[in-house]
């Protein structure tokens, strides 16, 4: 099951927790997982079926640039970012 | 509008006859009623160099000279550096020292350091960076430029 | 220099090379075609009329005298854009908010900076353009500016947009304010680790808004045509971003849009943003002409690029023996006049460089009336390090440490794990600063009153995202290379030299061209350190997809099975039969003779960026007298990864250092008290010239990104990052005084060190 | 920028009547480097035409002779001061002005007698030609006038011209023997800034090369107008060369000083910065002059 890392302004969602662990093996359905052991975590994340514009989610360590098709392994960490710009 | 006035020079070794409006400045001749836009403008007030030419073998910021003031004089550009297909030993310098980066500037150093080795043909580095300290450029840092110059300055051809 | 933290066997032949670039000729002549040199038929000009106030309403708006001068076709105000919703549309990294990108083109009912465009003309020459705008009767209402961000912070303070609110992941706060948003990061127990600390120092540190300073102003040619076609010819480091955006911004099918990316003077960032193509294209719309505009440099720093003025407070604790255990931090960084300031990022890169398992970090985004940012060069690091290294710096001091073998024992490495919550993958951050402390400059005495030396890192993630470009095989075995990236600082080069070492063929027979958008796939922007890393990618998937097609046309020629050929350095071969053979130049000789075309194709989305580290020692000298700081000698290190070109490594890693030594001593934007930027000149916004900098001595220290085909890292933002403390931490050698304001200008030196305001 | 006719003068005469034909609508161009980037940034409307005054001989005319001192006409380049090795000998202040100036592209254009004319407190010219006792060759409509250069200025950009006058030449004394001098300006960079302070000192030593028997001190940047400091001289002139003279001197300049606080430094830092480049500038002209 993928680690999810909880951003603290989230984790009243959470109940306080800092990780959470879900089965899934895309972003999709990490995300879906999470919303269904934290009710409104998906709607802080992502707006229609995206992730939101000002939010980047970090899948092993890389920025995902594939959005919530994005494959997530069992042993994956998945962290939840601020949007960042480079120049 | 305002009256258009003709003006002949001598430009890069040619007799050329144009028209300009008198508030127009030299490098706005050049780059609009000549076709020459190699002279960049990067400032407008003569703090930059991106403009530079050669006027009667003196530097000058073409953007602070008004074209109707050329009448008559000898004008060398960056159109002008390279004798036909042979790169001047300055051109061959920044290529192979890597002394550009984006390029915009690039035009006004060459012509900068052309006016430097026509007078002085072995500059040391703080002749180099004295010269060129009206020229900006603000993607290498100078270093490569400098050393570019100094590299074609090893070259007997530069002050051919 | 290029120091291999591995030894890496001679295992590429044109990687590692520096051949002249491909666009050289071009720009050493003037033959280049930048944006403003575009002459089309009919064509207008255009120019802008801005606010002279920092924050006022605007009342009424007269165009009528303007529009009767003669020569003057059109006159635009905001209200000629269709309406669009407020919604976000991506510029590759990070976002933009559609209504505020269509005010910050053109001002809606608020002037919200000095300089804000207001209202635009195209007439049949530039010069009556500018004439008919002082003809422009624009009636304000004036409101107080708020020009710092702690100001801005404040209850009470003036609001600049009454509709936005603080946001916090996700969620929005309930009253107007102008923070547009707040970051929160946590990483272990910053207050359970400070308690057990030996040594804890807590600074506050200010910096000014700083441009990016490119040599080209921006421009933008726009040629609406009657069936709703829109070409655009224009210096930017983003033509896809910029469609994507013009595209939403008018109501318009993408593929309506086309940009044509000319040579770019420089970007730095601050090209990503649209400013002038939407006001050309609605000029253009009235016309029916094409309109060109160009900025003067005045309108440049008034009303595009700066990155953000920032107040941060910054705490942190370290054990006797030396160990970083703990930090707190708290970043403002302004906005401009619109959300989105790069804190996000200058939080979580802050402490890149370390292994610090406790800290807790808030980022505030706040809008002041001052110009939009734009990103600059490691958006937001700079900043961010400039604080955290002047802090680290005085830990080492009072521990009795040297300060770089300070950063060496905590340094970050492959598995730290970072405030954001992930865990490095390998970097060189350690072994580049083993070099640094090895090195002749660090070692060398430093001798005379007044001098100091300084030492800083900094840590940019270096970005990813989409490439794509393909690649045509001649009859004589040149190859032509089709890319869709602005190239500013040598990226044709190192793209063609990528795709030449997959093909084993030599640099110079590939030549590469950067095309419009119409003609090659979807390219993210020039910018985040990712066009040699990602289309660099791109190259290599090309050039494999290349060497498969000429493989299986080898084998059709002899009559084999695909299997039994294979590609060796440039050779295409048959694996059991020493006979069968042909070159790269050979085959592409038949290939039009035996079958289709040859074309490579590649697009891609990588990820494993790696990240980049840079160290700089500076030395310095102070005149006590006047205040004046002369840097006497700079070296920068960096990992690279894999230097591709190692002379345009060099020069990103000198360009970066130069601008940051201007950031650190005399580079700001000077507010008169009524919100007036009152420095908008190359005069008075005074960037390093060739007396104010020595040479800068690049190190690059190689650790290959294993997440790369040639284990490439990004390397053009890293360099910026530590020179402001690198600076500042000389100068308190020199002059035994901290500075934590810059710039650090002989007006502030004075101040500092002789009590003259 | 607005529409502008464009008239190269031949003469005196032929300058004198356009002025008077166009009044305060026309604007004398020398070297063009303050004028051209101030018509082309908006900041002269009201100009209709510009009057070229390099082609007047008299405006362009550069000689020195160690018996007649320094004819200097308005519209000589910066260069042509610094590449002639005796006026530079002679007058090292002039040409340390000359050559700071701008880079080397401003200087190909840039005259001295424009950076009087355009009057700029913190012009980089100006206190060495008051240091150097300049006097002001005027032409106008009731013919010729001299003026001393230190009355020149009357505000910021503003100056003794009458209407319809505009400035000839500048005169230069000669040196006395055992002369020296020197102009020194304090910018942020190494190049390309107004200054933020400067000043200038000529001084002449008795034959011992012991005493200051002359000294004409001025500052700039500091004052609506650059500032003549016969305080600082009285401190020169006749006392003993030591660092006390030397710090009576710059302390008078400090005195003298009445700056303002803008973008480019502040009242404090400028006060302080007169005095140290007084004392500098002082100790540059000493040696100078033991020198020469």
């Amino acid at each position: 099951m993928a680690a999810v890392w909880i951003p603290p302004q989230l984790r009243y969602l959470t109940r306080g927790a800092e990780r959470a662990t879900v089965p899934g093996d895309t972003l999709r359905a990490v995300i879906d997982a999470l919303d269904a052991a934290y009710p409104g975590l998906r709607d802080r994340l992502c707006e229609a079926d995206e992730i939101r514009g000002h939010i980047s989610i970090v899948v092993d360590g890389d920025v995902t640039q594939r959005g919530l098709t994005q494959p997530v392994r069992p042993d994956s960490e998945v962290q939840i970012i601020p949007a960042i710009a480079g120049g | 509008m305002s009256e258009r006035v003709q003006i002949q020079a001598t430009i890069n070794g040619e007799p050329v006859q144009f028209l300009a409006e008198p508030r127009q400045s030299l490098l706005e001749a050049l780059r609009d009623e000549l076709g020459m836009t190699g002279a960049k403008e990067g400032c407008g007030n003569g703090n930059c160099g991106a403009c530079n030419v050669i006027l009667d073998g003196r530097l000058v910021d073409s953007c602070i000279v008004l074209a109707a003031e050329v009448e008559g004089r000898l004008l060398t550009t960056i159109e002008g550096i390279a004798q036909g297909n042979h790169l001047h030993p300055l051109q061959q310098a920044f290529l192979e020292e890597a002394a550009l980066q984006c390029g915009v500037c690039t035009p006004g150093f060459i012509v900068a350091a052309k006016a430097l080795l026509d007078r002085t043909p072995h500059p040391t580095e703080d002749q180099v960076r004295h010269w060129l300290a009206g020229n900006l450029c603000r993607c290498t840092g100078y270093d490569k430029i400098v050393r570019a110059v100094l590299r074609a300055s090893e070259s007997t051809e530069a002050n051919a | 220099m290029v120091l291999e933290t591995e030894k890496k066997q001679k295992k590429y032949k044109v990687i590692g090379t520096r051949p002249i670039r491909p666009d050289g000729l071009d720009k050493v002549t003037g033959r280049a075609r930048f944006g403003a040199d575009i002459d089309l038929p009919g064509m207008l000009h255009g120019a802008i009329l801005r606010s002279p106030h920092a924050h006022a309403h605007i009342v009424r708006i007269d165009t009528s005298k303007a529009a009767a001068l003669p020569g003057v076709k059109a006159v635009v105000t905001n209200a000629d854009f269709p309406h669009v919703p407020a919604e976000e549309l991506s510029l590759g990294e990070g976002a933009v908010n559609l209504v505020h990108l269509r005010q910050n083109v053109l001002a809606e009912d608020k002037v919200l900076y000095h300089g804000h465009a207001v209202a635009a003309v195209a007439a049949t020459s530039a010069h009556i353009a500018t004439e008919a705008l002082r003809l422009i009767d624009v009636t304000y209402e004036l409101l107080e500016p708020v020009l710092d961000v702690r100001d801005a912070m404040k209850q009470g303070s003036p609001i600049l947009h009454a509709d936005l609110r603080t946001r916090d992941m996700g969620k929005d706060g309930d009253i107007p304010s102008n923070i547009a948003s707040h970051l929160h990061f946590e990483l272990g127990d910053a207050d359970h680790a400070f308690g057990e600390a030996d040594v804890v120092i807590e600074r506050e540190f200010t910096t000014r808004m700083v441009h990016q300073g490119y040599i080209e102003p921006h421009n933008a040619t726009v040629s609406w045509d009657e069936d709703d076609h829109l070409t655009i010819w224009m210096s930017t480091q983003g033509a896809f971003n910029v469609r994507d955006q013009m595209a939403r911004l008018l109501r318009l099918p993408v593929h309506n849009v086309r940009v044509v990316p000319m040579e770019i003077g420089g970007g730095f960032g601050g090209k990503i943003s649209v400013y002038l193509p939407p006001v050309g294209a609605i000029l253009s719309h009235k016309t029916g002409r094409p309109v060109k505009l160009v900025m003067n440099r005045t309108e440049v720093l008034e009303a595009t690029g700066p990155t953000s003025g920032s107040y941060i407070k910054l705490k942190m604790g370290a054990t006797k023996d030396g160990r970083l255990i703990a930090a707190r931090g708290e970043l403002a960084y302004e906005a401009g006049a619109f959300p989105g300031s790069p804190v996000g990022a200058g939080c979580m890169t802050m402490l890149g460089p370390y292994d610090i398992a406790n800290a807790t970090i808030d980022g505030y985004d706040v809008v002041v009336n001052k110009p939009r940012v734009a990103a600059y060069r490691a958006p937001g690091a700079p900043i961010s390090a400039f604080a955290c290294e002047s802090v680290v710096d005085e830990l080492a001091e009072q521990l009795g440490i040297d300060p770089l073998q300070f950063r060496l024992q905590n340094a970050s490495k492959e598995g730290t794990r970072q405030l954001r919550g992930t865990t490095f993958p390998p970097i060189g951050n350690v072994a580049m600063i083993k070099a640094a402390l090895a090195s002749d400059h660090y070692n060398a005495p430093l001798e005379g009153p007044n001098r100091g030396r300084g030492v800083a890192n900094g840590f940019w993630f270096n970005a990813g995202m989409q490439s794509s470009l393909n690649a045509s095989v001649n009859g004589d075995g040149t190859v032509s290379l089709i890319e869709g990236n602005t190239d500013i600082g040598g990226t044709r080069a190192s793209i063609a030299m990528q795709l030449a070492e997959t093909l084993g063929i030599p640099m110079e027979a590939v030549r590469p061209t950067v095309v419009d958008t119409d003609s090659v796939g979807y390219n993210a922007v020039t910018g985040g350190s990712r066009i040699t890393f990602a289309s660099g990618w791109a190259a290599y998937e090309c050039g494999m997809d290349i060497r498969r097609l000429m493989c299986a046309r080898a084998a059709a020629i002899w009559d084999l099975g695909e299997d039994d050929v294979e590609y060796v350095d440039g050779v295409i071969r048959a694996r059991k039969d020493a006979a069968k053979k042909f070159t790269f130049a050979e085959l592409a000789g038949r290939i039009n003779s035996t079958g289709a075309p040859i074309i490579g194709n590649a697009s891609v989305s990588p990820q494993t960026v790696g990240g980049a580290f840079a160290l700089h020692i500076a030395d310095v000298e102070v005149d006590p007298e006047t205040g004046k700081v002369q840097v006497l000698r700079y070296t920068a290190f960096q990992d690279p990864g894999t230097a591709i070109h190692p002379a345009y490594v060099e020069g990103q890693m000198q360009g970066g250092a130069s601008q940051g030594i201007g950031w650190a001593l005399n580079e700001e934007y000077y507010y008169n008290a009524d919100g007036t930027l009152a420095n908008a000149s190359f005069l008075d916004y005074r960037m390093p010239t060739t007396l104010d900098l020595p040479m800068i001595d690049a190190v690059m220290v190689e650790t290959p990104n294993p997440g790369h085909p040639y284990g490439v890292r990004g390397v053009g933002e890293v360099p910026i990052v530590p020179p402001l403390a690198t600076i500042a931490n000389a100068v308190y050698r020199a002059t035994g005084v901290r500075f934590r304001d810059l710039p650090i200008s002989p007006r502030r030196v004075l101040k500092e060190t002789q009590g003259l305001e | 920028m607005q529409a502008i006719a464009y008239q190269s003068a031949k003469s005196i005469d032929e300058a004198v009547s356009v002025l008077r034909q166009w009044g305060e609508r026309a604007r004398v161009l020398s070297g063009g480097t303050d004028l051209i980037a101030q018509l082309r940034e908006g900041r002269r409307h009201d100009v209709e035409v510009v009057l070229d005054i390099k082609s007047i001989p008299e405006a362009r005319e550069l000689r020195y002779s160690p018996g007649q001192g320094l004819y200097l006409g308005a519209a000589v380049p910066c260069y042509r001061i610094y590449e002639d090795a005796a006026i530079a000998r002679a007058y090292p202040a002039l040409a340390d002005s000359a050559a700071l100036i701008g880079g080397i592209q401003i200087q190909s254009r840039a005259a001295i007698g424009g950076n009087l004319c355009n009057a700029s407190p913190a012009a980089d010219a100006i206190p060495s030609l008051i240091a150097l006792g300049a006097t002001c060759e005027i032409a106008g409509p009731n013919g010729r006038r001299t003026l001393p250069v230190e009355q020149f200025c009357i505000g910021p950009g503003r100056s003794a011209l009458e209407q319809n006058e505009f400035l000839v030449a500048l005169r230069l004394p000669s040196p006395a023997a055992q002369s020296g001098s020197c102009f020194l300006r304090f910018i942020p960079r190494n190049e390309m800034d107004i200054a933020v302070a400067n000043a200038a000192v000529a001084l002449t030593l008795n034959p011992a090369k012991d005493r200051i028997t002359a000294a004409r001190v001025a500052i700039g940047a500091v004052a609506p107008t650059p500032l003549l400091v016969p305080e600082a001289a009285a401190a020169l002139i006749g006392a003993p060369l030591t660092e006390a003279t030397l710090e009576r001197a710059a302390e008078a300049a400090r005195a003298a000083a009445r700056p303002i606080t803008d973008m480019r430094g502040s009242i404090a830092q400028r006060r302080h910065l007169a005095r140290v480049l007084t004392r500098r500038a002082i100790e540059s002209a000493i040696q100078r002059a033991k020198e020469s």
